[in-house]
């Protein structure tokens, strides 16, 4: 059953499924201005120290919101069954499982990397910081997706993944956030920014390449309880 | 080829029992080796010119970070092995070198950490070879975390075999990439990742303790594995045996 | 007409979870046109073997073979073949029925078919309803429409009457008798009496519940 | 029936249930510590500057984990029907909720008090700056758990709730963050660190006396359908 | 002997929920040593009706009454008389089944009563094991071993034949029949047929299923 099941049918399918609850769509991305917000409340309003420290605050917390609505990117999908019916599908499952986390990453890391801007005025970023930013951001938050995706997948059976989700993949995260934030922070001191870009790239594709093939063969793993 | 002996070696049986055979030798060796090396370096080794005193930590932090990483690909091959042939044997050594590892990892901190505050004026330094140690501590404690999770064995030991292995294409990358971060931000203000030249007399006792910490590491790795192959076989014949020998022993010798 | 390989045939299949054997020495055929109910108390295996039977779970020991070839030869076909409806049902709650139904049946809009499937299991006016405001025995229903619409030629069902009304059993073994008239097999677990004729029935022993841990 | 369900009774239970999944002790304390140490490799790892800003990265990652942490509070009572068993107990509900967020602050934010000196020793946190942290993270933390279990009431229905409580309870954890950051802030300053600590200790016992009943209620709101 | 008022007597009660009517003008009366079994078909509203019973849904109109005095005067008084089993059981899947009973029944430690419910349940061998470990049946005795200890009044049962077996059918019906004996009353909902004499029958319309939204 659940014949074609490719990467559209699934993308199609999540992005649907993420409409339907309207407070959801937000919900990222409020979570990402918000907790940013809180960095200047909680240590200092002075503008030359926020400056130096805008682009990395603005990557911890993009890594956060990834992190955080990843959880349940399979969470729904175990619990009703439909991921049983997943796996006993014919085809592969690791274009479906891409097909999913397509619609993560165009729910979460496209409005991140869109809004990111508002939040570089909020802290004081310069001008010049903001293609850079974005451009890491959009390339950065892919890798996050397949990461949290393959996290997601590993705590899939356990009522209360969340924290474990986090424990799991933030170390694997650590070479984005820096070279990520390196891209911002070069084109602010006028080094070439596309250097760090082109090595997030690589791990981009790297990810891709085997992010959904693990993930394929845990949920497997996972969901045999 | 005969695959016969690899088989064999997944065996928990087998393994238990070569393993009485030579472990208490192997134990001996570790408390020679360990003894004759604290001994040389803290009391024998010549004073460091700089340093005075304070290098002679290195006897502990160099041991245990180098067995740290190696333990680390050791618990990963550990379960690779195991998800590749299915060997119930090698998820219960990278079960125990989990926590094995997170506790040398730790020391290597904590040696340095306190090596620290003498040499570099501070016991923390964001330095690429210290932090891409915390993230090694990080990365035992996910594995560890993720094998207690779940409530089945078998789940929890695979999911961990994989979380493993991701982690091992990741600690060259993170290794290089924290390396390059840090060269970016800030001028060296104190670099230790030359290899210091160091006066014979005070490297030979490192490399008796390197021998040590490895041998240590061995009996250690083995003694908790034991305990497991005893508690996941506990239902079997042969445990069964044991148990009620060893109760008489200890029973005969009481009295 | 000559006799071909069984449809589905089982030997000696063996599962254990923990250490625990779990389904012990399983041996099962099942040709075409034939219903075959799974019987035995709870905890017996019943749901364990069926799982077994859809390859979502790999047992320890035994083969499984899909008309004459075992199922490591031939997955893409047995799955292709293979419809599955267990406990959890599959169904989204927050999409309505009709959404569920041509997400869980891969077709990308909503057809006839679908309607009127939906009308048989006597949704009619609910099919545009987000399916949490459904009822326990009408969400049911809108995993079972999928049996109406299946082209697949053999059913695994756990316990295709849980939550139902009597309407609702009737319905569902309308079905299945269509299904089996039609030269597919089906087979099910259920605590229920099945009121079809020619149902063969396989009972998994009870040692589960009478022998400790 | 559920007849003795005190306050001690769902501490107790509570306590035993987080016990059950070993992995689970650890993650809000190595949350905490994690995303931390993320800052430093996002933004600079000079002490300078590291310094300033460590007692606002601190809570705010603390107030991250407590809210993270949170969100499973009242999630798998009302999965398996228990929240519902509680309701239409003879009983207020108030002790029993004021048991299950006193377990919930045990596990989270007590250890991440304990554990915040080293955090401090990482972020170069002067020394003086540990005890008045330690002060203000015990109460502050207090606030956080009430908080947040008055958020996860609140979205307990909601599969995804996870971050929509993120944008919910994070607007009222502003007043305990600017004044919990500021009693480590003031000591470094050499200022009297009371003051803040005082106002913390208030908002502590307006919010034990008010959360356990708002939460309540919003129980008895949320779980009718 | 003089008649009083009886156990539990609902007046015109009605319930709607996001401006569809689900539960229309119910009137019902329960005495002591009564059961009643709420009828009809899938989505007819028998959760929705069970549910106001045990005041955890309040009734737009209409009024409960428990022995004569209207639920909001005596809900302490109620609520300890009451014991209300639902779709979902209230197990915890981490606690053993022996946990999770002292657990529901209040208990600080497990004692003897515990364990020979958990006996009865035919769950010997199991009383220490994490009850995900337990087949969906067996999870569902756990919770039904709250029967055989509670000394509730009256029992509201949501479907509580789902998922057993026949033995375990049985095993319920001869629980329901000793609470009645001994002076307690049962409100059930089932769509199977229950093997018990004087069954009260209660059925609420279909209008439901024909309707449209
Ligand atoms: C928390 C702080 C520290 C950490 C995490 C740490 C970690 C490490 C690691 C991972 C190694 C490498 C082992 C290997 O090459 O496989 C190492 C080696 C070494 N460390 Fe540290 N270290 C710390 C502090 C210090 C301090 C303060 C000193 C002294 C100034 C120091 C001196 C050395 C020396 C001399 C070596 C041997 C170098 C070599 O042979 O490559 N470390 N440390
Ligand atoms: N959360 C909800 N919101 C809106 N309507 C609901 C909700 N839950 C149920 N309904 C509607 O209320 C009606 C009665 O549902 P209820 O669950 O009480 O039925 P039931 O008789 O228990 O059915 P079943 O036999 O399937 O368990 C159904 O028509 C359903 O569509
Ligand atoms: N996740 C699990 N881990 C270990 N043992 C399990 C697990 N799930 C089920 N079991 C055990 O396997 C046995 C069979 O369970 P299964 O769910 O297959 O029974 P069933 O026949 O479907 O029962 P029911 O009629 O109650 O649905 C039970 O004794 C149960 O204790
Ligand atoms: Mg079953
Ligand atoms: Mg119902």
């Amino acid at each position: 059953m659940i014949s074609n099941t490719g990467f559209w049918a699934f993308l199609r399918r999540d992005l649907l499924l993420i409409n339907r609850r309207r407070g959801e769509v937000a919900s990222p991305l409020i979570f990402f201005i918000m907790a940013a917000t809180f960095v200047p409340l909680a240590t200092t309003p002075d503008a030359e120290l926020l400056k130096d420290i805008a682009p990395g605050i603005i990557w911890v917390m993009a890594l956060l919101a990834t992190l955080l609505s990843a959880e349940s990117l399979f969470a729904s999908d175990y619990q009703d069954g439909s991921l049983e019916q997943l796996l006993i599908s014919p085809q592969l499952i690791v274009m479906p499982v891409l097909g999913k986390v397509t619609a993560h990453w165009l729910t979460t890391g496209l409005p991140l990397t869109l809004v990111s801007p508002l939040l570089g005025l909020l802290l004081s970023l310069p001008t010049d910081g903001y293609l850079p930013m974005m451009a890491g951001l959009a390339v950065g938050t892919g890798c996050l997706s397949l990461l949290a995706a393959l996290g997601a997948a590993l705590t899939v059976s356990l009522p209360k993944g969340g924290l474990l989700l986090t424990l799991i993949v933030m170390p694997l995260y650590m070479p984005v956030i820096i070279f990520g934030s390196a891209t911002a922070q070069y084109s602010i001191q006028g080094l070439a920014w596309t250097g760090p870009l082109a090595i997030l790239g690589a791990m981009l594709a790297l990810a891709i390449a085997l992010c959904p093939l693990a993930i394929s063969s845990v949920l497997r793993l996972t969901t045999i309880n | 080829m005969n695959w016969n002996w690899f088989y064999r070696m997944g065996s928990p049986r087998w393994f238990y029992e070569s393993t009485s055979r030579w472990l208490p030798w192997l134990a001996a060796l570790t408390f020679v080796l360990l003894a004759g090396g604290l001994v040389w370096g803290l009391a024998f080794a010549p004073q460091d010119a700089k340093q005075g005193n304070s290098f002679r930590i290195i006897y502990l932090h160099v041991p245990a970070s180098f067995l740290a990483l190696a333990g680390y690909f050791l618990m990963a091959t550990a379960g690779a092995i195991g998800l590749i042939w299915k060997m119930k044997l090698s998820y219960m050594v990278m079960k125990c070198a989990a926590p094995l590892g997170a506790v040398l990892t730790f020391l290597a901190l904590f040696t340095g950490a306190v090596w620290g505050k003498p040499t570099w004026g501070s016991y923390w330094v964001w330095d690429a070879r210290v932090t891409s140690m915390l993230i090694l501590l990080f990365l035992y404690l996910g594995v560890l975390a993720l094998q207690y999770a779940f409530d089945s064995k078998d789940v929890g030991n695979k999911a961990s075999a994989i979380l493993a292995l991701v982690g091992t294409v990741n600690i060259p990358i993170i290794y290089k990439s924290v390396d390059w971060w840090f060269t970016l931000h800030q001028p060296a203000t104190i670099r230790f990742t030359e290899a210091p030249s160091m006066h014979p007399d005070m490297f030979q006792p490192l490399l008796v303790m390197i021998l040590g910490f490895y041998c240590f590491y061995a009996v250690a790795l083995i003694l908790s594995v034991r305990v497991e192959i005893l508690a996941r076989e506990r239902k079997t014949s042969w445990v069964r045996e044991r148990v009620k020998q060893a109760t008489q022993n200890t029973l005969g010798a009481g009295l | 007409m000559v006799v071909g390989p069984s449809l589905l045939s089982v030997k000696d299949l063996c599962f254990e979870r923990d250490d625990t054997q779990i389904i012990d020495s399983v041996c099962l055929d099942l040709s075409d046109g034939e219903i075959l109910q799974i019987e035995g108390p709870n905890g017996s295996g019943k749901t364990t073997l069926l799982r077994l039977l859809t390859s979502a779970l790999t047992p320890t020991r035994g083969n499984i073979y899909y008309r004459g070839k075992a199922l490591s030869e031939c997955r893409f076909e047995y799955l292709s073949d293979l419809l599955f409806l267990g406990h959890q049902s599959a169904v989204k709650v927050t999409l309505s029925a009709e959404e569920n139904l041509s997400w869980m049946t891969g077709r990308s809009t909503v057809c006839e078919e679908l309607l009127s499937a939906l009308d048989s299991v006597q949704l009619t006016g609910y099919s545009d309803v987000p399916c949490y405001r459904l009822s326990a025995g009408q969400q049911r229903r809108v995993a079972l429409a999928r049996l109406l619409i299946s082209d697949a030629k053999l059913w695994i069902l756990d316990e295709p009457f849980a939550a139902l009304d009597s309407q609702g059993v009737a319905l569902v073994e309308d079905c299945m008798q269509k299904h089996l008239d039609g030269g597919g097999s089906v087979v099910l677990s259920t605590h229920q009496p099945v009121a079809m004729k020619a149902v063969r029935r396989y009972s998994l022993m009870d040692q589960a519940i009478q022998g400790a841990v």
